[in-house]
């Protein structure tokens, strides 16, 4: 099935996914952002923008997928996710308590509604979906390096 | 601002430390030593100062609604006695751990993430610690559980990888156990907040589930706590990790997930009962001379003080087993003790471990020598744990064997003199073959270690000679306020909601 | 309760896999189902019967919703499920990379 | 009724997962358990949670069947094996028989007492603005939990980074 992990999988795999990565990812965003209103929301969402890399890498290989988002800035973005959730909670100082939801809630079923409920799922979404790529990146760097320690 | 604005900062500041810490650490030269000796310093602070803070408060306990909704509909978080004990003494033994590893962690690579896990550690236990909410319990063990699972695999050899391994099943396992027994709870009692359980619990009578419900706890947080059936992670687990981290392991780790979080939902939530406290000081007492004889037979220094953390576990948990104020003071003012001098005595085998590269203790020999303050530490350490006079270590078994003689359990106490012989007869051993004798050929230019780590040892060391102030009035309300709220058992259910209310 | 009981005869037969089993990656695959064993009896606890998911709809009142909160804490008992058999994954790549085997009896320390 | 289809093939194939001798496909067997899982949450009126429990399940197997392949090991019986296994299945027995008498007495299944949930079925959407209540409770009646939750999965991506790493100790001159 794996050919050479530095090439990739064949031709036709290679096809379909560059069809279909990016609705992939774009399905993944849209779950996080109406995880207030539909099912779903940022952890799913974010392992959907996840496996979205995931496949990529699969189909490509390491190198192209690690050219597009490096282990280096995929844990920092994860970092700058997490802050931002903690930011996010902290926001709720503003109106005397940890965690309060101090946003205007709008019109329920509208995508700008219920307060910082939003910008709370972004947030685990980017964490999540980053997190979980760089794990994987991790994983395959490893067994690359083990192979050419081998060799 | 309200007094009780403090408490989730316990959870933010070490939280703020380990994500920019992950962040800006690989960048900006020294910024995760600065930070984390920053977040220590200032959650040594907040420790301190909530028990001030909760001297003042009328009814001696303080909640804080997270989000502005009330419970039992939103967490809230809980500053009672209990609480506050234990964040000092987690806390503390934080503090001085931190300002060790800056040296000692030169030995290993990639410094920024040891001190992110590390960080990560200290919230899960604070989060845990102050919590009023018993699935956000859960959330937080498994946070510092998952932390230490990886710190204990941090050296990534494959003796530490398969201690880790072990160790991470096992916990899971229990955290399982765990999970199961809340999920019974909800059913039974469709609430999560402690307060409002142990309430509901008291007024509808069952027959099989909250025995059932025990013994999943008492498997689960036993196991997180290694008594004795369920130790045998335990004695892999602490030797294998950097030393600074077995302290933090045997020092708070244990106690915080184990003894804090088993003493607070029995004596709390469900309740004690007589078989109960059967049980606990039974187990107690076995893991005190089990782990203690199995310790004679070690060679390797931190093995040993790993099986010495079981056995005075036991003590811990025979002196809250009894169920009287005495007895509960002792095992409490035992748990801090230990916390001091075990936590002192795995730094002394990492300050061995860093100068003269060993762990073998007949390898070692004369180190007094050439590492004074090393050598001088682990005596009064030794000393403490044995329990001989002017040291802490001596006033908790007392107290605990006392509270035994009061009750009549004269086998129980006589239990906890031949394990303190025999822990008296190994610490000698230690001593003996380690720092006094011959110093040996090679050893001769062996330095002492660097300045950061003398400073915590000596620290440590200072404050287990002292430890015996705790019980002169000025300072017993601290020990005292955290027993009341064990005494008062499931009444912290009325306490905490009138608290509420206010 | 007999959903219930099944439930927690899939937990015990997780719990058989962990014990008993000599193998990293069984070990890892039993603590797998026990997560999934936890989460459906959890989950299990909330259900009404003729219940309706619990969202909202723009042109009609939902009266008989299924509980929602087991719901939100199974969500996170999942996700702590992902983030330990990760980091069980990670550690045992790790270990065979080291023994070249994920045989636990060949593996010095694990035995007993 | 359909509930019991599934949770009877969830113990068969957790069986098989636990009892093959191949290693992948104990691990596709598993997968089988997940989805299976997957859709029980879908009968069980929890459609969050079929959608995490999916994609985390495919995620959980990519990276399985990538530690799995090309590795394939016999697996070894022990000594004490009788005793053990047969002391493992009192357990669980025993386990089992507590556990049906403590289930007598949960509410009986279909009927949740919700003494707690009713207020955020009751003014959850009016509180938070949020239509689907479940994100509702994660995100703010209990979004300290999910922090917790965050920091989780953070706690894990660290941690595996740092088992990862190499070499992990500095060479000693």
């Amino acid at each position: 099935m794996i050919k050479d992990p530095r090439t990739g999988m064949t031709l036709i795999v290679k096809t379909i996914t560059r069809l279909t990565v990016g609705l992939i990812l774009l399905f993944g965003i849209y779950i996080i952002l109406h995880g207030h209103i539909s099912p779903g929301g940022g952890f799913a969402g974010g392992v959907i923008v996840a496996l979205s890399f995931v496949h990529m890498m699969l189909a490509f290989g390491k190198d192209i997928a690690a050219s597009k988002i490096s282990t280096n800035l995929a844990s920092n973005l994860e970092s700058i996710g997490a802050l931002m959730f903690l930011a996010v909670a902290l926001l709720g100082f503003l109106g005397g308590t940890f965690f309060l939801n101090v946003l205007a809630k709008g019109t329920p079923f509208t995508l700008f509604s219920s307060g910082t409920i939003i910008f709370s799922n972004i947030s685990i979404g980017i964490k999540v979906g980053v997190g979980l790529f760089a794990i994987f990146l991790a994983l395959v760097i490893l067994e690359k390096s083990k192979q050419e320690d081998n060799s | 601002m309200k007094p009780a604005n403090i408490i989730p900062l316990f959870v933010i500041v070490p939280l703020a430390a380990a994500f920019l810490i992950s962040l800006l650490g690989k960048y900006v030269r020294r910024f995760s030593s600065a930070a984390i000796s920053l977040s220590s310093v200032l959650l040594l602070a907040l420790s301190l100062y909530s028990c001030v803070l909760l001297k003042s408060a009328p009814a001696k306990v303080l909640v804080y609604k997270v989000g502005g909704w009330i419970p039992p509909f939103g967490i809230c978080m809980v500053l009672d006695g209990l609480t506050a004990f234990m964040l000092v003494t987690v806390n503390l033994v934080a503090f001085f751990v931190a300002i060790y590893s800056l040296a000692y962690m030169n030995k290993y690579t990639d410094k920024p993430k040891f001190f992110t896990l590390f960080s990560l550690m200290v919230c899960g236990m604070n989060g845990l610690i102050i919590t009023g909410d018993l699935f956000n319990l859960f959330v937080f063990l498994e946070i510092a559980s998952i932390a230490s699972y990886a710190l204990v695999a941090f050296g990534t050899e494959a003796e530490e990888l398969e201690a880790s391994f072990k160790y991470a099943i096992m916990g899971s396992v229990a955290s399982a156990f765990i999970f199961l027994g809340i999920a019974f709870l909800y059913g039974f009692t469709s609430t999560l907040n402690m307060a409002d359980m142990a309430a509901v619990l008291n007024n509808k009578p069952n027959l099989w589930l909250l025995p059932f419900v025990s013994v999943l706890f008492l498997m689960g947080f036993g196991l997180k706590a290694a008594l004795v059936p369920f130790h045998a992670w335990l004695p892999d687990a602490h030797p294998s990790a950097p030393a600074s981290i077995s302290a933090m392991l045997s020092g708070v780790l244990i106690k915080a997930l184990g003894v804090y979080a088993l003493v607070r939902i029995f004596f709390n939530i469900i309740g004690v009962t007589h078989t109960f406290l059967t049980i606990l000081m039974f187990l107690g007492a076995l893991s005190m001379v089990a782990a203690v004889i199995l310790a004679l037979s070690q060679w390797d220094f931190k093995r040993l003080l790993a099986y010495h953390s079981i056995s005075q576990i036991g003590y811990i948990f025979l002196g809250i087993g009894l169920g009287t104020p005495l007895g509960i003071l002792g095992g409490l003012f035992h748990l801090f003790n230990h916390s001091l001098f075990k936590s002192l005595l795995f730094l002394n085998s990492g300050a061995i471990d860093y100068a003269v590269g060993t762990r073998d203790l007949r390898e070692m020999g004369g180190l007094n020598k050439v590492m004074p303050v090393t050598a001088g530490t682990s005596l009064v350490a030794s000393l403490s744990i044995a329990g001989i006079p002017p040291f802490n270590g001596f006033f908790s078994k007392l107290i605990i064997i006392i509270a035994c003689i009061q009750k009549g359990y004269l086998g129980y106490g006589l239990c906890a003199v031949i394990a303190s012989i025999l822990t008296l007869a190994s610490f000698m051993k230690v001593q003996k073959y380690a720092f006094f004798g011959q110093l040996k050929g090679g050893f001769t230019n062996i330095k002492e270690v660097p300045w950061q780590m003398k400073f915590s040892m000596l620290c440590l060391a200072i404050m287990c000679i002292a430890g015996g102030v705790m019980l002169l009035p000025f300072l017993k309300p601290f020990l005292k306020d955290a027993v009341n709220v064990l005494v008062e058992g499931t009444r912290y259910a009325e306490i905490v909601m009138r608290e509420v209310v206010r | 309760m007999g959903l219930y009981f099944l439930c927690l005869a899939l937990f015990c037969v997780g719990l058989y896999g962990v014990l008993r089993k000599r193998n990293l990656v069984k070990i890892i695959i039993g603590l797998a189902i026990i997560e999934y064993a936890m989460n459906l009896f959890f989950v299990l606890l909330g259900y009404r019967f003729h219940g309706r998911a619990p969202i909202d709809a723009q042109d009609q009142a939902i009266l008989n919703m299924v509980d929602p909160l087991p719901q939100a804490l199974v969500l996170t008992s999942i996700v702590i499920g992902l983030g330990v058999t990760a980091l069980l994954i990670s550690i045992a790549i790790r270990i065979y990379e080291k023994y070249g085997t994920f045989d636990i009896t060949k593996i010095r320390k694990l035995r007993g | 009724m359909e509930l019991y289809i599934l949770l009877i093939f969830m113990i068969v194939a957790a069986v098989a997962a636990i009892e093959v001798k191949d290693l992948l496909s104990s691990v596709i067997a598993v997968g089988a358990v997940g989805f299976a899982l997957c859709l029980a949450f879908l009968i069980l009126k929890a459609p969050d949670l079929a959608i995490t429990q999916l994609v985390v399940e495919i995620l959980c197997l990519i990276i399985l069947i990538r530690a799995t392949i090309k590795r394939d090991l016999p697996l070894a019986i022990e000594g004490r094996w009788v005793f053990n296994t047969i002391s493992t299945l009192v357990f669980m027995a025993v386990f089992l028989l507590f556990a049906y008498f403590t289930l007598k007495e949960l509410p009986p299944f279909g009927e949740p007492i919700m003494a707690v949930v009713k207020k955020y079925l009751a003014e959850g959407v009016a509180r938070t603005g949020a239509v689907n209540i479940v994100t509702a409770v994660i995100l703010d009646f209990r979004a300290y939990d999910t922090l917790g939750e965050a920091t989780i999965l953070f706690t894990s991506v660290i941690g595996i980074m740092a088992v990862l790493r190499r070499p992990g100790r500095k060479q000693i001159k």
